[in-house]
């Protein structure tokens, strides 16, 4: 469990440590038992059937979604009620959704320096320049202008890394962000995704997309049922899976 | 679970539970302090002003007379039964302006879908004509036209000896039951209940053997036939009180005053145009793959209407019908204007201005419109939840 | 084996089809319900339209001074009437010498409102804000005067259209901060607050604005401490604009329910605090969508205003009414509600005309 | 007391009056108030400020008025309002005299052909609602054990015009309100008052109670116009009068013999001031409602009492 | 025209015959002289590019839409403006449309059992056996007491069909039944319709899915711009196609 495919841009440090976290919906004990550590640079893939609790879980990272029991340390401050903390930490953590939930009231650029000028206190020149220089990052700069209804859904979806990068966060995370877009524009925004792992952002990702697990992973998480099954290496992971459980689901995922 | 291991707590003043908390605290505090300012207010400007407030004066004669009233009511009446009076009349107006204002805005409605193109137009003439004027200018007109097209009682018009029409109001004959007549009554509802068993009888042969059967006629001839074939066993036991010129005005007979006459017609005309409207809406509504469903399954397009369109329909029209329900309730204490007594006019109008209790009147008055819209809010939220649609 | 195939020209369609035949057969005589329908409606229209046409056009009195030219057999409308009293219902008793006060205030009013509705006009929202919070102390200290050597000139000589107009923009526009404040108090996840804010919109929904216009104008004073009094129109506006309010919370409540949770999510997920999101992300949203709806209710108060009237003061309608007991014009009710009638519906209409425009656009919007 | 120093304090009087009932209170078509009841706004004005026309005038309708009254809306209220033992205690108000004494009458349509009241059995009845009117109405028809149809409308302009389409035979009112009514008709000729009349009306001005103070000056300004007429004082020969008149009477009401004023909290000079500027009582009764106004209704009752009538005011001094 | 390719189960008797069928829209000249005869037990499929008028001609045969000139005879009644004809006539012919139009009001048993009890006045039990047997057929009995809306597209779609089975109707008339359903559904229905065809069910259908047209019609119809262009055996059809247009049109369909 403790090998890693490319070992040698991990650092000590850790960035998100979840001790013991169960979380529940009304009755319903969605997360139960989840502990993860995740160290400065390390790029971890999530991945399992459908209403296993992943959007739940990295969801609870910046406390969109808020959990019963258990901690939850992000950059060595806890996750509690406080809401200076949670402010705090939500500057550190970068988040990219499934539906883009780009602002459609807003042109691109504007997408981009909101935060960095409401949150971050920016003057809206530096805000601007340091928006077209990720718009740029990720090769889209040209279309600074335009309203978000404008564009496609890998253009959209590549804005939302964007307006996330223009808070220099620490860590990024996405919920399956390719899942509702074309196969053409899938690539789009994997490229600019691999491109950030180069850079050593660390980052935990919801995905299927499995050649992109095993491309950029540094450690793949397979959850079930609430709970984190098995964690691997990638190469690991995907020839030598543990688990009844995991086999099943690389069977089906692999397939088509 | 170890408890160390629960998520730690801030301190309070860091919660947002606690701030929450502390929050509507303070807008409690708010609320209640404009609310005990007003109150006091209210309390020492009555006190310094000498004015006392409280029920009892509805126990008061109230010394006045009222044109219009369903219950028995003369001058030496209290003021308690002003509001009754004032109440009766509003709910008058109301439920015969909501059921005129259902009819034609049904008929509008459908005109308005009429695959005739000069009907068509014409409703859709009517309904923005009539929606884009203030009522209150539309029951004074009504009120105008009126009286100014009706001749004085002694130039009346009317039909035989029987219906009258002129200024002071429409007179009909009045029945005056004789002795045997509740046999009559007794007939009716013997036939009413015959028909509910009939209509289970009939459902359950349809059920059980297909057979349709014409209920509605057979209903129809019963509910009107035995009750009029006893009427004549019986030698029609049965007077009228035909009203007649005595005096000023015609006497006897039931009597429609024109301030009613000219109230409802406004509202029913005013509110027609919205339901109009809320019909046409709920019936395109559902889709043309439905009706072209039906019709392909061999329904007849009244069967097709009542099985498959209305049903959908409904659910789309009754929540704003209700509403314009509602609204002609309240519109209809525009009666003011036009000195019909209504609720408005009687109780909060010249019961207030004898007695000077504006706090209690205006309170009460306030309480009986608001307890009519949250009853029919309550019942349109129950039938809401009953038909709403079952999706994945 | 397939037969031999030849393409078939167009041909026109039978002249059942198309053409004024085709069209009259189509939308006006397709079965014989609908051709009698039609004949009676041609029937009703030839009754109803030639005398009405005569009456108020062809007969009517359209010039002269004095009721004289409307006297005797024959004559239809007399519009000499409204001509004469024209002044009166516009501006009611203001002093003439002072109008252009008014007509300056008016016309500014229109100048703003084209510069929010043209789109390619830049700082759409300071000219909003300038409409909502500036414009209105301008109007008032114009029209009001004593400031600046302007004469002042009283509410209480206010009226007719000027009134009407007055009542219901004032009334919108201070409904509208309180409107969206109750509308995020009912969405609100604070039990209280939700509570109160249910409470008073259900209220000011619950009853008719006629109790509400009496209890504002008589009540009022007996609300407040001895000695704290303020102007009948204001009170006036006071009860409108509370009542009104109640209406736009929940339209306003409406375009907040249709933003999707996700603009939310997105906006704490980037660090902004409640606050901000609303005003920064979900109401720039929210209210565009509900522009149509408020304009729908706009105009529902536009024609509730005349409700003044029974409380006497003398808006458009409640100036005609007063015209109609000039002892020298009595007998022209009906000309007087026709004009004032015509006015409402051109303004209401137009309104609604508009509101529809806004929902077409709006559709579209920023889709591509 | 608190009345009299707001009205002080701001510099005018808000006085209560009728949205337009001709010679009482209407507005002419330059918007300026004219009437007798409006008269009693611009005494109290005059007699308190100098000047009479400080004063800021509320049209109330019949329904309004006592609430606006109450409710400090209004400092005064001069609006042809009865005086009533119940109105006088339990609606906290004070009536502070009678400035035009009045009966409850009724106008009929010639055609009807009736001579008396007592022939209205079973009539359709325009009245005022709200109004004592329609309580004395009630009373008379109990009375006489007659039945009667009562259309109660908001104003009396209502009024007229349902009596004038017919909606109603008979139009009960103030008689003093009939005439200025009956000129409003379409053909004012085709209508006579009856000579019944059914009740006492006195109509004075009527202030909030616990305020002495104010309550004084009104009933003393009410006053004042009254023995300016008595002694023979009015606009015209009142500037002479001041100067020359040695008629301690005179010097009193004109403010020529100090103190008179004081004990009011106002001016010496008010009577001097009432009467430049308003006129005393038999000026504003002709002006208004008399034989130098349309309406033409005579003294009658409202007379002095040395001529006949009951109009008698306590000597100033 | 006589070589059919499983032409045993074909009988004589006539059950539609168009006869020089012509209709117009307002002025557009939809079909044009249509000819067709259509026999007892015969599948016919009709394809066509997209508004070549397909959808009309099959509607004008339940006078869903009215044409203009020629005759429709179906059964031997021929369609006029008599209403009692039209209703006849529709009882016998069942329909199922692209986007099913079932009644989301009433339960997946009420929707079939609702014209057997109101049109062919069948007591309700009797009526309620039949619906049971053919939702048996197609084999989604168990979901009888749901709401149309609880269903997947292909779900609804196989009870549309159930719906139109119970009226016993004579021929059965599919406008594309499967052209709004995702992939997996698609063979669900074809299923159906494949069992309804082996039964010997008198069928017109207008769909694309060739792979149906090879293995069941008896006959394939090629209409472009309101007219028949060719119709033949279904290997004929495929193989030989004998005009331009028709050829055009197969290149394009059968390349994906
Ligand atoms: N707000 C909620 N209230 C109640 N249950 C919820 C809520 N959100 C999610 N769930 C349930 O929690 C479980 C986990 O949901 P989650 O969205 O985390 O799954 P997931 O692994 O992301 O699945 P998917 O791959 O479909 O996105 C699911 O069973 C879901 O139905
Ligand atoms: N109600 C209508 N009014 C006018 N034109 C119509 C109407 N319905 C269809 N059309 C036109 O008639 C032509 C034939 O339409 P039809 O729906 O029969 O085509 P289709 O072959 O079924 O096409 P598709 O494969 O797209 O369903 C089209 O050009 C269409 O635009
Ligand atoms: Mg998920
Ligand atoms: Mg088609």
């Amino acid at each position: 469990m403790s090998e890693m495919n490319q070992a040698n841009h991990l650092s000590d440090e850790v960035m998100i440590n979840i001790i013991g976290m169960h979380k529940w919906y009304g009755a319903f004990h969605v997360l139960k038992d989840i502990n993860l550590t995740v160290h400065r640079g390390e790029r971890i893939v999530v991945c399992g059937p459908s209403g296993s609790g992943k959007s739940t879980m990295i969801r609870c990272i910046n406390h969109l979604e808020v959990h019963q029991q258990g901690k939850i340390i992000v950059e060595g401050t806890e996750l509690n009620e406080d809401i200076k903390n949670i402010e705090q930490i939500r500057r550190e953590v970068g988040m990219v959704f499934q539906h883009f939930n780009l602002f459609p009231h807003l042109t691109v650029l504007d997408n981009c320096t909101l935060a960095p000028i409401w949150v971050n206190k920016k003057p809206r020149k530096e805000a601007e320049e340091i928006a077209m220089a990720y718009l740029e990052r990720v090769q889209i700069a040209n279309q600074a202008k335009k309203f978000p209804g404008q564009l496609s859904g890998g253009q959209q979806q590549r804005v939302a890394i964007a307006r996330s990068l223009c808070m220099s966060p620490k860590i990024m995370l996405f919920d399956e962000p390719t899942s509702a877009l074309d196969p053409e524009m899938i690539k789009e925004v994997l490229d600019v995704m691999i491109g950030l792992a180069e850079e050593g952002m660390t980052m935990v990702c919801v995905t299927h997309e499995m050649g992109f697990a095993r491309k950029v992973a540094d450690r793949v998480i397979f959850m079930d049922a609430g709970q984190i099954v098995e964690q691997n290496a990638p190469h690991e992971f995907f020839e030598n899976p543990m688990h009844e459980r995991t086999k099943l689901f690389l069977s089906q995922i692999l397939d088509h | 679970m170890a408890s160390d291991l629960a998520p730690s707590k801030p301190p309070w003043h860091k919660n947002p539970a606690i701030r929450a908390l502390c929050f509507q605290a303070v807008l409690l505090l708010l609320v209640g302090s404009f609310l005990y300012f007003i109150f006091n207010n209210t309390v020492t400007n009555l006190e310094n002003r000498g004015i006392t407030t409280s029920f009892a004066f509805l126990d008061r004669e109230a010394g006045f007379g009222i044109i219009q009233s369903l219950i028995d009511y003369s001058p030496t009446s209290t003021y308690g039964d002003t509001f009754i009076v004032g109440l009766l009349n509003t709910i008058l107006v109301s439920v015969i302006g909501i059921i005129l204002a259902t009819i034609l805005g049904l008929v509008i409605g459908l005109a308005r879908l009429s695959r005739n193109w000069l009907i068509a137009k014409l409703a859709g003439l009517y309904i923005e004509t009539f929606r884009n004027i203030p009522l209150l200018l539309q029951v004074f007109f009504w009120y105008f036209a009126v009286l100014q097209a009706l001749p004085s009682p002694r130039q009346t018009y009317s039909l035989g000896e029987w219906f009258f029409l002129n200024i002071r109001g429409i007179y009909f004959p009045k029945p005056v039951p004789g002795e045997t007549f509740w046999l009559v009554g007794l007939t009716l509802i013997v036939a009413i209940i015959a028909v509910i068993f009939m209509a289970r009888w009939a459902h359950q042969r349809q059920e059980q053997t297909g057979k349709q059967f014409h209920t509605v006629y057979v209903s129809l001839g019963l509910v009107l036939g035995a009750p009029l074939l006893m009427f004549l066993i019986l030698g029609a036991p049965l007077s009228w009180e035909l009203p007649a010129l005595k005096g000023f005005n015609f006497q006897g007979g039931v009597s429609v005053i024109p301030e009613l006459s000219a109230l409802v017609i406004a509202l029913t005309i005013y509110t027609a145009s919205s339901i109009a409207e809320i019909v046409r809406s709920g019936i395109l509504s559902v889709s043309h793959g439905q009706t072209e469903a039906a019709s392909s399954l061999g329904l007849k397009s009244s069967h097709t209407m009542r099985l498959v369109v209305l049903p959908q329909a409904m659910r789309v029209v009754i929540p704003p019908l209700t509403s314009q329900y509602l609204n002609l309730t309240k519109n209809s204490s525009l009666a003011a204007a036009i000195g019909y007594p209504d609720l408005v006019t009687v109780f909060a109008g010249t019961t207030l201005n004898q007695t000077g209790q504006a706090v209690v009147i205006i309170g009460m008055t306030m309480m009986v419109y608001l307890s009519l819209s949250l009853f029919i809010s309550l019942l349109m939220n129950w039938y809401n939840h009953k038909v709403a649609l079952v999706e994945r | 084996m397939a037969e031999t195939f030849e393409k078939h020209p167009d041909l026109p369609p039978p002249a059942s089809e198309v053409g004024v035949v085709g069209w009259l057969r189509k939308n006006l005589f397709s079965s014989p319900f609908n051709s009698v329908l039609t004949i009676l409606a041609l029937y009703g229209l030839y009754l109803t339209i030639p005398p009405m046409v005569n009456w108020l056009f062809i007969d009517a009195a359209w010039r002269g001074t004095d009721r004289a030219v409307c006297d005797g057999e024959g004559i239809g409308a007399c519009w000499v009437f409204v001509s004469a009293r024209f002044n009166q219902f516009i501006y009611g008793t203001y002093p003439e010498m002072e109008q252009w006060r008014v007509n300056l205030g008016a016309g500014i009013f229109v100048f703003l409102l084209l510069l929010l509705s043209l789109p390619k006009v830049p700082g759409k929202l300071w000219i909003a804000a300038l409409t909502l919070f500036v414009y209105p102390f301008v109007a008032f200290a114009l029209f009001h005067g004593g400031v600046m050597g302007l004469k002042e000139v009283e509410t209480t000589l206010w009226g007719g259209l000027m009134l009407t107009l007055i009542l219901s923009t004032v009334g919108i526009v201070a409904a509208l901060p309180l409107g969206i404040l109750l509308a995020l108090g009912r969405r609100s996840n604070m039990p209280i607050t939700r509570a109160i804010c249910v409470v008073f919109i259900e209220l000011w929904r619950g009853v008719p604005l006629i109790t509400v216009l009496f209890m504002a104008s008589v009540m009022l004073p007996l609300f407040l401490p001895a000695g704290v009094e303020f102007d009948k129109l204001l009170r006036a506006l006071l009860g409108i604009a509370l009542f009104q309010a109640a209406y736009v919370a929940e339209v306003v409540r409406g375009g907040l329910q249709a933003i999707p949770k996700g603009q939310f999510e997105a906006a704490a997920a980037l660090g902004l605090n409640y606050g901000k999101t609303m005003v920064l992300i979900i109401l720039p949203q929210a209210l565009k969508l509900v522009i149509p709806g408020l304009v729908v209710t706009f105009i529902e108060l536009f024609k509730d205003t005349t409700l003044v009237a029974i409380i006497g003061l003398f808006d458009l309608l409640g100036i005609v009414q007063s015209a109609l007991t000039d002892p020298n014009w009595l007998g022209f009710a009906l000309e007087g509600f026709i004009f004032a009638g015509l006015l409402y519906w051109v303004f209401c209409f137009g309104m609604s005309r508009y509101s529809l425009y806004l929902e077409k656009r709006f559709e579209t919007g920023h889709k591509r | 007391g608190t009345t009299f120093d707001a009205v002080k304090k701001k510099g005018f009087l808000q006085c209560g009056v009728s949205t337009g009932l001709p010679g009482f209170s209407n507005q002419d078509d330059k918007g300026n108030w004219k009437g007798i009841d409006v008269d009693v706004c611009r005494a109290v004005a005059a007699a308190m400020f100098g000047d009479a026309s400080k004063v800021k005038y509320t049209p109330l309708n019949a329904k309004e008025r006592f609430t606006a009254l109450q409710s400090g809306e209004v400092d005064l209220l001069s609006r042809n309002t009865t005086w009533t033992l119940t109105r006088d205690t339990s609606l906290g108000i004070n009536f502070a005299g009678v400035n035009y004494y009045d009966g409850q009458g009724f106008m009929v349509k010639k055609s009807l052909g009736v001579k008396s009241a007592k022939e209205l059995d079973g009539a359709t009845i325009c009245i005022q609602a709200g109004t004592t009117t329609e309580l004395n109405l009630a009373d008379y028809f109990r009375a006489q054990g007659m039945k009667f149809n009562p259309l109660s409308l908001d104003t009396s302009d209502a009024t007229a015009k349902a009596f004038d389409a017919g909606r109603c035979d008979v139009l009960t009112s103030d008689q003093s309100q009939l005439y200025a009514l009956r000129i409003q008709l379409s053909k004012p000729e085709s209508a006579v008052v009856l000579p019944e009349v059914i009740s006492k009306e006195p109509l004075g001005p009527a202030v909030r109670q616990g305020d002495d103070e104010w309550f004084n000056l009104v009933k003393w300004s009410l006053f004042t116009m009254l023995e300016a007429e008595d002694l023979g004082i009015s606009s015209k020969n009142v500037d002479q009068l001041k100067r020359s008149s040695k008629n301690p009477s005179h010097m009193r009401v004109l403010g020529v013999t100090p103190g008179m004023g004081e004990k009011l909290g106002v001016p010496d000079d008010f009577g001097y001031n009432i009467v430049k500027q308003v006129g005393n009582y038999a000026e504003i009764f002709d002006k208004n409602v008399g034989e130098g106004s349309p309406l033409k209704i005579s003294r009658g009752l409202n007379a002095l009492w040395k001529d006949g009538g009951i109009q008698y005011a306590p000597p100033v001094r």
